[in-house]
């Protein structure tokens, strides 16, 4: 006997979602036979408001597009700002920017290996990778002054130099972590849970992945090794040695290997900045923030970050200090919904937050 | 690269009379179009041409000459190279076509401008709000709609700073300067 | 203790209070930004367990509602919701800078500025973002007035309701919600 | 995989061996404070004696966070707007942007993050008076290097020193269009500077429309009060460079420069005309006579014309200007600067009576009986003499003098050794001049370089030509040869002793140091003097003069209320500018004592 569809609402207040949105399931017993993401929870109005703001002023919003994983937003704004005003950025700058990057990558992928623990009910990871990620911060405080909210790269270079000892800190942070990541294979990667409830799920169609949007780790776990850092390389990847992994089957467990991996990729390339950064400037300064006017023109600059491609375009119109538009591409604008919505069909219930974490949806990027 | 973007202007320039390019000196290139031939380029691109990703849909509201403009951005993995179609719509009425059959997550693009910029998709298929709910006003991302006045009006602002002082009128108040009207504009 | 003096507390209240302030169960509702900086607050390194502060699923088992930021009005039809569903005794945190005053989000048309004028807060926690820290001290500060018992923002909102009402429903354009009833 | 998978069960157990390890977790918080990063962006603090109240922290504050408002216990000053930032933690975000564009450093952010409250209206806070203990706290601050301020001046470009003595030729050559704006986007528009100048400009206005590249509007403000900016774009003394915000840290911004550059865009007096096109009102039928076209006679001619005034200048030389004419060279002041702007001001209808010297031409009892007012801005013709032995022998000018000569197109033979006495700008621009003569100068001064009240600009320029500079040096007599020309300069050292009562150090001479030093020449620059013997005796018993000038009231008004004085002659600053500012006052004094009078009959 068929079952009639119940409709059923997943959030946006519910334990299992990724900040705050909602998905709309149809569901017929525990299968899903429709979904619906619904979004619009977290619109600030970004994008008005630095229509409002000058160019300098709408940099501090950058750093809360995504809450998580706010460095790849403002490398991508103050690469674009570059590229339509032509400045050049110091060397040691763009080491610098690299390092932090990868630093908020290795933040990134710990909160994921928390979230994806947690949507299992695995919540040991939880307490220790989060507790871990407190490390990558401490640096960034170091570093930037604030935990989460950077605002450290800004259009010219970056804001402050490296304070004392700080070299040291990351190296010590480095090996920590390194040590510490053998722990969580043993308790994430090598558990019969996870293997069970990851492999064979929330299968991406390999074929169509680059066609639908599909970036970052969801798109290398099928096997497709595109990466914008080896792409299209920015700041100084070029000259860093590093592996892009792949998975293969395109699903929740192949993402995770994909992730697993990378961090352990991002520390070396950590390492290998506080080998090679250069002295020197770290900041080719910007004439008066008040009166500071860009060319007239448009410019899009993309960044790989921990969730995908994360881009930003800007438009001056040549007169104002205000940016004419600006505009952010997240990797979630697709994952968070028609990919989710695609991969939803046919899941189980209780697998929408498994796949949600897996595919790095960040709700605040979706909707600004 | 060069012989790249030659051979890829060259081909769209023979299939689309309309399209005006313009080269950068990095891995980019712009199409401007007629707002009729955006979905047969960007098809063209994508199938002919290997841009199979599609980056970003934008917006830009040129309030003063009356327009909008649409920007098209596409990355293709093969040629590393970024591609711009951009077109120009009237602001009063923009109607742009729907292109969420070439790419599908276009549709949620097109829902946001629809929603934010007020353009119509002809043949967009989607529920009608997206971000904002109950919304009332004109489309927000409009650059005539105030958002400080909107914000100002609908929500309450916590009293007790009503003392502030703007520092170049407590000057001009001490030393009796005058200044005329005409260099007001010019405060900061 | 004086018994008959009705500003003093009873001993019945007392032990209520201490019990009610041990187990502040915070309902797991990221509303805004803020809500990245209680993973870290409740794991190892800050562990807000170990002064019962824990994260409850649902809004009937609920204590404290944490508004983690700024709160879109879409937001905050939904917030209100949670909260009327919440059961006594509950506490309003307000979270951040947003909360208070619009923080960065003081322009926006979609936000709203001041959080008192449409649920009761109880405490607020200065910061863009606050630390878990913070969050901690926020959370210490009200365990102390749940023992002073002075932490009755459900009783002011039930007394207050319709003023609390008029302000919800003024940028909530589309009411379709039940009546407060509990 | 099979139902049961072994390892996978108890690979996870070995989580137990973490078990009985020390844990991290910080059982303190929250009971004590943790202590933050050395860089934590966290509360306010601004240091109040170094603030100067520029409100450039809540210019830049997107969220409306920073308010100024007044302080108890700090009055505004010149530089300072006597107004503190208050910060409203209701909207801060941390961002520290307002730390980095801070001009002068005062404020920073500390380690302080923990605040607490039920009550959401005490978040507004003053930093530095609210929490004094925040001096110890400070962990995110700007240094000349992490400022977002742009501390370098563009440089103006200039001739080479040695090419300069050569010729008359105008030494600084201005800035071009793209120099200009970009200096003038260094500027912050705080306005402080309004309040040093003399005359009140619209500074920061006119500045911004130069930086947003609208010449036309940056002249019509200047104009708004001031008839002689082209002048004031070159040989003002720029008190209001003194006091900029950016100064505190940096190189002022080049205010007199954009003046300049604003005001040689425009290249005559008609396309002045067209760009102020001021309203000139229907003549209202009251004469105002003005004696002396100096910049205060001048100012009050040209803002009276246009207030529909019947204004006639009495001018006893060739040329308009008055010292800035016959007292300023023209390499720094060329002619046709000056010429441009007196085209302009007769233009708009004043009348100005050259070669007229009242006293003499025509008496100043005649002018008081034809003109409703009368405005005396006769400015310090007379040179201070030196009181030295000697100073009467050939070859000791008095350095007004010389320039007048000069700039008559005279020449003055003063041979290869010249010797300036004083330390004004009159001195160095007697050295200078005296150099591109092709002599030999030496300047004695009293006191030291630093204490020389000369521009520091003109100093430097003069030195850069070669002109020697023998600070603390007192003259106490000139020899002279047989045919009673002078020969050479006694003088003797001096030290610099403090003042008792803090003014500044006095110099002292020493015993026994005497030095002598050859001459051909010996110009005296130590000061001007009024000299009124114009006035009849009726006027000279009304009119009050103090100290060598009349005392005036706060609209120029003398004790004689239909004569207004300005100028050298009436204040102490004796500078173009502080003229400018009399002229300006006694417009708005004529203006207010012959119109509201009139208006007052009528009613």
């Amino acid at each position: 006997m068929r079952e009639k569809a119940t409709t059923l609402y997943f959030g946006p207040q519910h334990p299992g979602i990724t900040g705050n949105m909602m998905v709309r399931l149809k569901v017929e017993g525990d299968t899903i036979v429709k979904a619906t993401a619904e979004v619009g929870y977290l619109h600030r109005a970004f994008e008005k408001l630095m229509e409002e703001r000058n160019w300098l002023q709408s940099f501090t919003l950058l750093c809360r597009f995504c809450v998580p994983e706010p460095d790849p937003v403002e490398e991508s704004y103050a690469r674009a700002v570059e590229m339509l005003e032509g400045r050049e950025v110091p060397e040691r700058a763009k080491y610098i920017r690299v390092m932090v990057l990868e630093l908020a990558r290795i933040g990134a992928f710990l909160f994921w290996y928390g979230a994806q623990a947690s949507s299992l009910g695995l919540h040991t990871v939880g307490q220790w990778s989060i507790g871990d990620r407190n490390y990558v911060l401490d640096l960034f405080e170091a570093l930037t002054g604030a935990r989460i909210y950077h605002m450290y790269i800004w259009p010219g270079g970056v804001r402050r130099d490296f304070p004392e000892g700080f070299e040291e800190q990351v190296i010590k942070t480095m090996d920590y972590l390194e040590k510490r990541l053998n722990d969580y294979d043993d308790l994430l990667f090598e558990s019969a849970i996870f293997q069970k409830r990851a492999k064979g799920i929330g299968i991406i169609n390999k074929e169509k992945a680059i066609e639908w949007g599909v970036v970052g780790p969801p798109l290398r776990g099928c096997g497709i090794r595109h990466d914008m850092r080896i792409d299209d390389p920015y700041e100084v990847y070029d000259k860093l040695d590093f592996i892009v992994p792949t998975g293969e089957n395109g699903d929740i467990w192949s993402r995770a290997q994909v992730r697993r991996q990378e961090i352990r990729q991002s520390i070396r390339i950590v390492r290998q900045v506080i080998d090679k950064i250069p002295k020197g400037e770290y900041y080719n300064k910007i004439p008066n923030p008040q009166k500071w006017t860009l060319p007239k023109g448009d410019a899009y600059a993309h960044t790989e970050a921990a969730r995908g491609e994360v881009g930003f375009f800007v438009a001056s119109d040549g007169v104002s200090t205000h940016p004419r538009r600006a505009h952010e591409r997240g990797a979630a604008y697709v994952h968070a919904i028609t990919l989710l919505e695609d991969l939803l069909v046919g899941a189980n219930i209780a697998d929408v937050s498994e796949i949600m974490f897996s595919l790095g949806t960040c709700p605040p990027e979706v909707e600004r | 690269m060069k012989e790249i973007k030659t051979k890829i202007i060259e081909r769209i320039k023979s299939h689309f009379q309309d399209a005006v390019e313009r080269d950068y000196d990095y891995n980019r290139l712009d199409f401007s179009v007629k707002k009729e031939t955006i979905p047969s380029i960007l098809f063209y691109l994508k199938d002919e041409m290997n841009f199979k990703h599609l980056s970003h849909i934008t917006c830009v509201d040129w309030l003063e000459e009356k327009e909008f403009e649409v920007v098209f951005i596409l990355w293709s993995y093969t040629d590393r190279l970024q591609v711009y179609v951009r077109t120009r719509i009237d602001r009063d009425h923009p109607v742009l076509d729907n292109i969420d059959m070439i790419w599908r997550q276009a549709n949620t693009y097109e829902r946001e401008l629809k929603e934010m910029y007020g353009i119509n998709f002809t043949g967009l298929e989607a529920p009608e709000e997206f971000l904002l709910e109950d919304w009332e006003g004109p489309p927000p991302m409009r650059r005539d709609f105030d958002t400080r006045e909107y914000a100002a009006r609908t929500y309450y602002t916590r009293p007790g700073r009503e003392d502030a002082q703007d520092v170049r009128e407590t000057i001009i108040k001490r030393t009796g300067e005058e200044l005329p009207d005409f260099a007001k504009k010019y405060k900061r | 203790m004086v018994f008959n003096d009705k500003n003093s507390q009873k001993i019945v209240d007392i032990i209520e209070n201490y019990a009610r302030k041990s187990s502040l169960w915070i309902l797991a509702y990221g509303t805004g930004c803020g809500a990245i900086e209680l993973p870290p607050t409740v794991t190892s390194r800050y562990d807000s367990e170990r002064l019962g502060i824990h994260f409850g699923a649902t809004p009937r088992q609920a204590d404290v509602l944490l508004i983690t930021g700024y709160l879109t009005t879409k937001t905050l039809k939904r917030v209100i919701r949670v909260y009327e569903q919440m059961q006594d005794p509950k506490y309003v945190i307000g979270f951040g800078s947003c909360t208070i005053n619009g923080g960065m989000y003081w322009d926006s048309y979609n936000t709203i500025n001041a959080l008192d004028r449409y649920l009761p807060v109880d405490v607020y926690i200065n910061g863009c973002m606050p630390r878990p820290e913070a969050v901690l001290a926020g959370f210490a500060k009200l365990q102390k007035l749940i023992q002073a018992g002075k932490a009755d923002g459900a009783n002011k909102y039930k007394e207050n309701l319709d003023w609390y009402r008029t302000n919800q429903k003024k940028v909530i354009p589309n009411w379709r919600m039940p009546e407060y009833n509990w | 995989m099979s139902f049961f998978d072994l390892k996978g069960t108890l690979k996870p157990l070995t989580a137990l061996k973490q078990f009985g390890r020390k844990p991290h977790t910080l059982k303190d918080v929250p009971y004590v404070t943790r202590e933050a990063a050395d860089r934590y962006r966290g509360f306010h603090y601004n240091d109040l004696e170094q603030c100067i109240g520029c409100g450039n922290c809540a210019t830049i504050c997107q969220n409306q966070a920073i308010d100024m408002v007044p302080v108890e216990g700090i009055e505004g000053k010149k530089g300072d707007s006597g107004l503190r930032p208050r910060v409203d933690n209701g909207r801060c975000c941390w961002c520290g942007l307002c730390v980095d564009v801070c001009p002068t450093g005062s404020l920073s952010l500390t380690k302080d993050y923990l605040y607490v409250s039920e009550d959401p209206n005490s978040f507004l806070w003053m930093p530095g008076v609210d929490n004094p203990q925040g001096k110890e706290r400070i962990s995110f601050f700007s240094t000349e290097e992490t400022s977002l301020n742009d501390f370098a001046r563009i440089p103006m470009p200039e001739l080479e020193g040695m090419e300069r003595v050569k010729s008359f030729a105008e030494v600084v050559l201005g800035y071009n269009e793209e120099q200009a704006r970009a200096e003038a986007s260094r500027c912050i528009s705080c306005g402080l500077c309004t309040e040093a100048c003399p005359e009140h400009m619209h500074i920061p206005e006119y500045i911004n429309a130069i930086a947003r590249a609208n010449d036309a509007d940056a002249v019509r403000i200047i104009y708004d009060n001031n008839p002689l900016p082209e002048m004031c774009g070159k040989v003002c003394t720029r008190r209001c460079e003194d006091v900029c915000a950016i100064a505190h840290r940096g190189e002022p911004i080049a205010i007199r420069w954009l003046k300049r550059y604003a005001t040689e865009t425009v290249d005559n007096a008609d396309l002045i005309k067209e760009i102020v096109n001021p309203e000139i009102k229907e003549p209202n039928g009251f004469k105002v006579g003005i004696v002396g076209a100096g910049p205060s006679g001048l100012t009050v001619a040209y803002y009276l014309a246009l207030r529909g005034f019947d204004c006639t200048i009495y001018e006893a030389h060739a040329k308009a200007g008055g010292m800035t004419m016959y007292g300023i060279p023209k390499y720094r002041f060329p002619e046709e600067s000056l010429d441009k702007q007196i085209e302009y001001i007769e233009k708009v209808g004043v009348k100005i009576n050259f070669n007229t010297k009242v006293g003499k031409d025509i008496s100043f009892r005649e002018i008081y009986d034809t003109h409703d007012a009368v405005f005396v801005g006769v400015g310090f013709p007379k040179p201070w003499t030196l009181g030295v032995e000697g100073e009467n022998l050939k070859g000791s000018i008095q350095a007004v003098n010389f320039l007048y000569e000069i700039n008559n197109g005279k020449r003055v033979d003063l041979g290869d050794k010249v010797i300036v006495i004083g330390g004004g700008n009159v001195a160095i621009d007697a050295a200078r001049v005296s150099r591109r003569l092709g002599a030999d100068v030496t300047i004695l001064y009293r006191r030291r370089v630093q204490d020389m009240p000369a521009d520091w600009e003109e100093i430097e320029g003069a030195e850069e030509e070669g002109v020697h500079i023998v600070p603390q040096a007192i003259p106490v007599k000139f020899h002279g040869d047989e045919k009673g020309h002078v020969i050479s300069v006694e003088y003797v050292m001096a030290e610099m002793v403090p003042d008792e009562r803090g003014g500044r150090p006095k110099p002292v001479p020493i015993e026994g140091s005497n030095k002598t030093i050859e001459a051909t020449a010996v110009l005296g620059a130590i000061g001007q003097q009024g000299d009124y013997s114009f006035l009849e005796e009726e006027f000279a018993e009304k009119i009050k003069i103090e100290r060598g000038r009349f005392v005036v009231n706060e609209i120029q008004q003398t004790s004689d209320p239909k004569i207004f004085a300005g100028g050298d002659a009436a204040n102490r600053t004796a500078d173009a500018i502080s003229a400018i500012a009399d002229g300006y006052r006694a417009v708005k004094g004529i203006e207010a004592m012959l119109v509201k009078k009139d208006e007052g009959n009528v009613d």
